[in-house]
């Protein structure tokens, strides 16, 4: 596998980090090198929040997220901040928050996992897990199902353990219709 | 060996009790504080205790307690927490008392950004308390994986010299995640490469010789030993003294047990130096990781470039930098620390330049670019913006 | 040297450098006077010091294990000290005035709180006199000293209806008590149920610097005048003005607490026990 | 240091003449007169107090609880400790 | 004019108060406790305050919360006061708030020897604080009558530049007793270059321009202007910020209005360079009293012996160390300073040696012989030492 | 913005960036209530702030002149900031529970003793909530936080007999009050009253942290549980388990101190009289 | 912002809803139910509360006082400045 | 006037560094450039003392006197401690506290100093003026008796103004018989 780039970003209190970490489990319990940065505006809630993860067969030198294959785009800031580094890649945006900017280069996928979680889950808290379930169809080739539902049950609460399956399966198994190259 | 996938801080933690770890006197201080509550979770377990401290000043003299009375310790903070260690710090080295001291720096001066990655206290490391008549010892891991084993080298360093070691980290170093080998038993531990050194106890009556020998037992109370050490110039037997001569002796220990014995401190690396290269970036830290994938896209687009990654920053590895060619220092700063060492330590007839960021790494396409403008003889970009005037 | 000297200090540095007539002596012989009478050997007690003039004469003077810390700090050191010595092992800090009520009384006060196994036996000489002779914390309102040489106006620890040792009280301490050098047995019951309490205890000792406090404040470095100076104010029956010393014992409120080293041991043990029997 | 032929007194002062730094607590504060300040220097430069009249001391040790430089031991002459019965 | 005969400490308060010092908070400590002493006699007497604080932390602060309110404020120590000034000199460095702080250094590390001299703190005053991303002005007095201008020279520089200025004297300068002239008419102090700045008030809205200049007022709080400085990042307007691109504005400005500025600083002494001497004596504050004995001595024996004298110790002077020629930096520590930065200063083909005593003087002989030693080529008899065990 | 942000406050940090449901804006507001009802104008009042979730929120919102301190320190910068200004100009500081009660505790304590006239405002939350929420020197015993996995045991400033306020009272506060943030008038008239006394006063205000604190200790950050919480410890008529909290003003010894910058003028110009009559 | 038509009321009570965070303590403190969460968000992604019936007010500015983000104002209606008169 | 170096040194409480002070500022008075360095064992009393003071009718470079022209030694560890320092100069020692080392280098003059101030004045205290008096006669040609007297009443306490002006004469009429050369 190549080094492949991808960047996570929202508002604080909507589980981007959480969502990275699991991938990123996934990812190392496949045998694959991963590193993840987080960082965020202030000390306090409420500013905003982005991980940058990387996954590569080989030991991984710059953590730095400068061209990303996929960016996670959770919120109307984070998608105005960061959707212009997309060049070569895919941006998944979340339509509950974003409108999609068409200049952009990027290919640009809408994901309203924000309303998919509301609906199906009756809370906003679980896009995260959905988007989780969109990024496994992506990387179906090198991690497995097994392993990304493994690393979701151990890192969230027992209690919310089926929400959360669930929320994963809704975006394992979301149409990605105008999704012009996969894997 | 077990497979995890966490933080630089989870990892310092985990080599830290690996190396025997009993005590963390702390204080909460973004990005460390996340090794506070990993230790308050897991020294208990290990029959160790975690002290909370009214303020970091409290923090490392606590620990130096525990270390006086038998018990391997260490702190861990920020930028401004690691300026308050300066009274105790000092107190460690004259009394040559071993301790762990980790720095996390962050964007300074001051409260700066909290959040963001830091190179401000290059220079603080090796002077980080008064009177000089003193060698540091200061270890920069650029990895999780260098992080968990760096500390335990510091603790196995910290005996061995009795003395305190301060490994300067940086917010993406200890809040960045990723893939981390921990070893279950002995002979992981051996294959990976990992010293520990156990506890000895200095059964006086020469606490304190004047030799440049390391190895000499630290001075542990509650054994009665008749042990002496404090604040003051100490004789051989511990007595404080206001003689220069036992100055000079204890001057010529504090600074030659460190330089006559460099050998056993971890080596920096080279990366593409053997066709000499036109341009050799220089870094430690988080900076280094952009620099390696810099010299690989360098190279890929035919620029003869290579690199220093320091990872025992003091004393400074001055036989690095032998090479008469173009230097480029990487730093999360804007002042420039490392590349005053490099300027310092090159050969006459080589140049050394600067690239300083702050807050943020700098990209690979910026490194590249920059060592194609000093391929080209032409002044770096960076220095441009002292003209401009927002 | 006298057999106190001989049974527990180390010849080198006694007599002290301490100048002729200081109370510094006596203080540290009525410390001795509570371990002989406790029955305390050298092996029992690990002793550490602050710096200055009280500092510098019973630094090493002990002859078993022992410590000087720098300005203030002796409180931490000893905390983490505590953390690593048996509960059997005695702790005694022999400090002066500033180091214990001026830079060091954070640490201090939080080492009651936690209630962390320490005596600590203040040496007041009413200022900072190893740098010269500076009011300090506990000096009496209106001296003159180097640094007030217009009459010292800033509210002390000791006057005005404050005493430090109330605040001392308030971090938790579970055994006050106040003396001076030049009283007798009393002092030292009072330094021998400090040594015995099993956590924080703290005993005030006032006694007279001649060189510095003395000669600029009385015009005199005669010993006998501080003496006199001193009795007239200690307990006394009159009304006078200017610094009284009440001594004796300083009520606190309850002084069973569980401590330092003792809690966390408990800790360490209620989490492995939680772990062994599967409860997390 | 103090003669030792006199035992038939109740109370053996002896004084560490090197020691004192004659500060004279001890001879401010005997209510019998034991000591006298000398007329020669001892090592350091100090006049030191010396034990004058041995056979007065009462044993009330006040000039031991008031001697800074440990210069002074009060025991009972008959062998048996004085030390430990407090005043 | 009046002609004194008096010590460093006292020249330094006289100074202060013919700056304007209207507020000294300090801390005892040997050597530096009677600049608090004169200033708690003659401070009342010029409608100023003499504050004794807590501790050396408290005292800094308060200084720079009366400079805040409108008082031009100092404060004195040594090395283990000035490692607690850590904190307040980076607020005030952040705040851009104007105070003069002076260091007696005496022999370290920890307590070392409290009444000898000693110079542990050349490093650690370019750096006194963490973080960073700032450029540190400080003036190394070698006399009374110069501790005198300096102390004038400090107040001004701090008012132009709105920042912390370090004086950095030893226990022979500030202890030691000397012929002093002090002006008493405005004609005298002009007479004597001494220069004074009167504080001006910031009164916005732009508190924090992101620009190299200098004499921009600094921001004095009570006057209703609406100012605001912190511990965090400013924007231009004081408000806290964690965007890096303010932290970058920030660190230009903290950086270039002092190296874009150094001409207005005092400029080092040359002694007996015009001949291109075979070796260059360097050295500051009391050392280099000796020194220019020693070159007139080494004269007189043929030796073509000169040396420098700096004066302003950082930024340090790169220019002073032009000529190719054998540098020979003596000091007042054993582990080598100011050497390191004439080393990285130096031209090609030029060497640098190191002769070191600490807690008292070199003798003017030690010096005209190692200059021998140089011109001979031999190597200097303090390296040995390093052999020599005791 | 309400009537008093648009009086007083600057729009860019109101609202501030604190979580939703935190109780730090109530503190906030109670303070210029306070400042209203005085009748003090923006010119009136230098308003100077910690760091942490109490220091940022608050920190430039004031819209006349203000200021913020490194951790713990901006006691000693407000001591000399008081030498500088005019008497009739308030000093008003909103700090963290760890600012005055941890690391700030030394200066807070001299700047009481030496009676310095600021209005110390310490907006407690129980613990280090910006730096991810560890626990303080206030947090309730037993309390699980991010340092405190298996329940806080280190002893704290409030129960077990230890009063802070008690300590700072010793110290020779002039004015010291206590109350939650969700009180009502009876808060705004302590803070009154601390703003009008000429000297050192402190009014300790508790509030809910529902993102750190109350999330770990109660598991769940719905603001109604921890207001429910603290009004059943505030004021208890029956006993209850763990911490309570008593209101309102805390009785102090003596009130009528001289004010620190009064004191320092009095010295300045005693000595300068006697100058001018030629004493000395 | 609150209607301004309705000028026969005893209280005007304002709401914010850009500077709401949804925290919720004015709804549960008011003892007349003035107010309600909105279904739609507001700017910073919150769902603000909304003033649902004002004239129940009753001016009794528990809301005011419990609100952290200075968001509602309680006036009494004739124009008289209500806040100077305490609970 | 050549650059000429005194060296004062004995123990704590002397009036060693009274002593050097007098003598420079009457120096001072005539015009002359003076330095005086003063060293001290411990913090606290009792250590040993010692006043280096260099006079020149230029600028003095090294403060340090590394070749006294006189040293009044004024105690037995003083006189140890520096004796050797003296080559080309003269060592006046005080026969109170010391018995002179006559294989010194240097020419030595016996300044009972203490006896002469305890007979005379009834106090050793007096010693360290004698000396004054002793040094001024040496220095005759550069500074006057006048600006001695008036430096010592200015540095004394009113009352103890007579006996110092008393001890100063004995030491300014001290037959120095053995004194080789004289200025
Ligand atoms: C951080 C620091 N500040 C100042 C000093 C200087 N100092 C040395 S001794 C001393 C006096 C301390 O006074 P106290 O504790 O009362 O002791 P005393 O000398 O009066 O016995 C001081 C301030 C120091 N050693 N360290
Ligand atoms: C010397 C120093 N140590 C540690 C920190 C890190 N720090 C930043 S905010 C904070 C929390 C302070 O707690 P508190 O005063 O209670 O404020 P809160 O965040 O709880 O409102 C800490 C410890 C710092 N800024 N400076
Ligand atoms: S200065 Fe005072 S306290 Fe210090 S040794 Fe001398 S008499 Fe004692
Ligand atoms: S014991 Fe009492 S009577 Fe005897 S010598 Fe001492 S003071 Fe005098
Ligand atoms: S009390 Fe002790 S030191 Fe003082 S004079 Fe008497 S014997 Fe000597
Ligand atoms: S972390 Fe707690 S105290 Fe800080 S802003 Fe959030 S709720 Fe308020
Ligand atoms: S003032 Fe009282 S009744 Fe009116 S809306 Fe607010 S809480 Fe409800
Ligand atoms: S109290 Fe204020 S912030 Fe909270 S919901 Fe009500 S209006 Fe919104
Ligand atoms: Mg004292
Ligand atoms: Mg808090």
């Amino acid at each position: 596998m190549e080094r492949t780039e991808i960047l996570i970003s929202g508002f604080g209190g909507q589980g981007v980090v959480r969502l990275g970490q699991i991938f990123s489990i996934a990812a190392v319990a496949e045998g694959l090198f991963t590193t993840m940065l987080v960082s965020h505006g202030t000390e306090t809630r409420g500013g905003y929040v982005r991980s940058q993860v990387v996954i590569d067969s080989s030991p991984i030198d710059s953590p730095v997220v400068e061209d990303p294959d996929y960016f996670c785009a959770m919120s109307k800031s984070a998608y105005s901040k960061f959707g212009s580094l997309v060049r070569k890649g895919t941006i998944l945006y979340d339509p509950g928050y974003i409108v999609p900017d068409l200049s952009l280069l990027a290919s640009q996928i809408s994901i309203s996992a924000r309303d998919i979680a509301i609906e199906q889950l009756g809370q906003d808290i679980f896009a995260n897990i959905v988007y989780l379930g969109v990024l496994g169809q992506y990387f179906k080739a090198y991690i497995s199902r097994e392993k990304l539902l493994e690393a979701l049950t151990a890192k969230v609460p027992r209690a919310m353990g089926a929400k959360n399956v669930r929320a994963f399966e809704l975006g394992y198994s979301l149409a990605l219709s105008s999704m012009e190259d996969s894997f | 060996m077990k497979r995890l996938f966490d933080t630089g801080n989870a990892a310092i933690t985990e080599g830290a009790i690996l190396a025997g770890c009993k005590v963390f006197a702390g204080y909460p201080i973004t990005p460390a504080t996340e090794i506070a509550e990993n230790m308050s979770r897991r020294l208990p377990h290990e029959n160790g205790f975690y002290v909370q401290a009214e303020d970091e000043l409290a923090a490392l003299h606590i620990c130096i307690g525990a270390s006086l009375g038998g018990l391997k310790a260490m702190t861990a903070t920020s930028g401004p927490g690691y300026i308050l260690y300066a009274d105790p710090y000092g107190w460690a080295l004259g009394s040559e008392i071993p301790v762990v001291v980790l720095n996390a720096q962050r964007v300074g001066p001051v409260s700066g950004i909290t959040g963001a990655p830091g190179q401000g206290e290059f220079y603080l490391s090796r002077y980080p308390t008064h009177g000089g008549n003193f060698e540091s010892i200061v270890l920069a891991p650029n990895s999780v994986q260098e992080a968990f084993s760096l500390t335990v080298e510091a603790f196995y360093l910290a005996e061995r010299f009795r003395m305190p070691i301060t490994i300067l980290a940086d917010q993406i170093v200890t809040d960045g995640w990723e893939s981390l080998l921990v070893p279950e038993t002995e002979d992981e531990i051996k294959q990976m490469g990992l010293r520990i050194a156990t506890r000895k106890i200095n059964q006086g009556p020469e606490f304190y010789p004047a030799t440049d020998e390391i190895d000499v037992p630290p001075v542990v109370l509650g054994h009665n030993t008749g042990a002496a050490c404090s604040d003051w110039t100490p004789t051989s037997d511990g007595y404080d003294t206001e003689e220069v001569i036992w100055q000079h002796k204890h001057a010529y220990r504090l600074i030659y047990k460190v330089r006559n014995h460099q050998d056993i401190l971890p080596h920096y690396e080279e990366i593409a130096l053997d066709d000499n290269p036109d341009v050799i970036l220089v870094a430690y830290g988080s900076p280094s990781r952009v620099v390696k994938s810099a010299v690989r896209a360098a190279r890929e687009q035919g620029l003869k470039v290579g690199a220093i990654r320091l990872i025992t920053l003091w004393p400074f590895p001055d036989k690095a930098f032998e090479r008469s060619v173009k230097y480029l220092s990487v730093e999360l700063n804007f002042d420039g620390q490392l590349v005053r060492e490099v300027q310092r330590a090159m050969p006459k007839g080589s140049e050394v330049h600067f690239l300083g960021r702050c807050g943020e790494l700098p990209k690979v396409t910026e490194l590249v670019e920059a060592a194609r403008t000093l391929i080209n003889n032409q002044p770096l970009e960076s220095i441009q913006w002292q003209r401009e005037a927002w | 040297m006298d057999y106190l000297a001989r049974k527990y200090l180390r010849g080198r540095k006694i007599p002290s450098s301490a100048c002729s007539g200081c109370g510094l002596g006596q203080v540290h012989k009525k410390v001795l006077m509570a371990i002989d009478q406790i029955g305390l050997t050298t092996g029992d007690v690990v002793w550490g010091t602050g710096i200055g003039c009280s500092g510098r004469q019973t630094f090493n003077t002990w002859n078993g294990d022992n410590f000087a810390g720098t300005h203030g700090r002796v409180y931490a050191i000893a905390t983490g000290l505590r953390l690593a010595l048996p509960p059997s092992k005695k702790i005694i800090l022999t400090v002066g005035d500033g180091d214990a009520f001026g830079i060091g009384l954070l640490h201090l006060l939080h080492a009651a709180r936690r209630n962390v196994d320490m005596t600590v036996i203040v040496a007041d000489n009413f200022g900072f006199q190893s740098t010269g002779g500076q009011y300090g914390l506990t000096t009496p309102d209106g001296s003159v000293t180097d640094s007030s040489p217009y009459g010292m106006r800033d509210p002390n620890w000791v006057q005005d209806g404050r005493d430090i040792l109330d605040i001392v009280k308030g971090a938790g301490a579970g055994f006050l008590a106040r003396h001076t050098s030049i009283e007798g047995q009393n002092a030292v019951e009072s330094i021998k149920q400090a040594i015995r309490f099993k956590g924080f205890s703290l005993v005030h000792i006032i006694y007279p610097c001649v060189t510095n406090y003395f000669s600029k404040a009385l015009g005199t470095r005669d010993p006998e005048v501080a003496c006199r100076w001193l009795t007239e104010r200690t307990n006394p029956k009159t009304e006078i003005e200017g610094l009284t010393i009440k001594t004796g014992i300083y009520p606190v409120t309850d002084g069973n607490r569980l401590e330092f080293s003792e809690q966390m041991q408990q800790i360490t043990q209620a989490v492995q026990r939680e772990k062994s029997n599967g409860a997390n | 240091m103090a003669n030792e032929a006199e035992n038939n007194r109740r109370f053996k002062v002896e004084l560490d003449e090197q020691a004192c730094k004659a500060c004279k607590y001890c001879l401010a504060a005997c209510p019998r007169g034991v000591f006298v300040q000398a007329d020669y220097f001892n090592e350091k430069g100090y006049r030191p107090v010396r034990v004058k009249a041995p056979d007065d001391c009462i044993g009330c040790k006040r000039c031991f609880f008031l001697c800074p430089d440990f210069a002074i031991d009060v025991e009972a002459a008959t062998g048996e400790d004085a030390n430990e019965k407090t005043v």
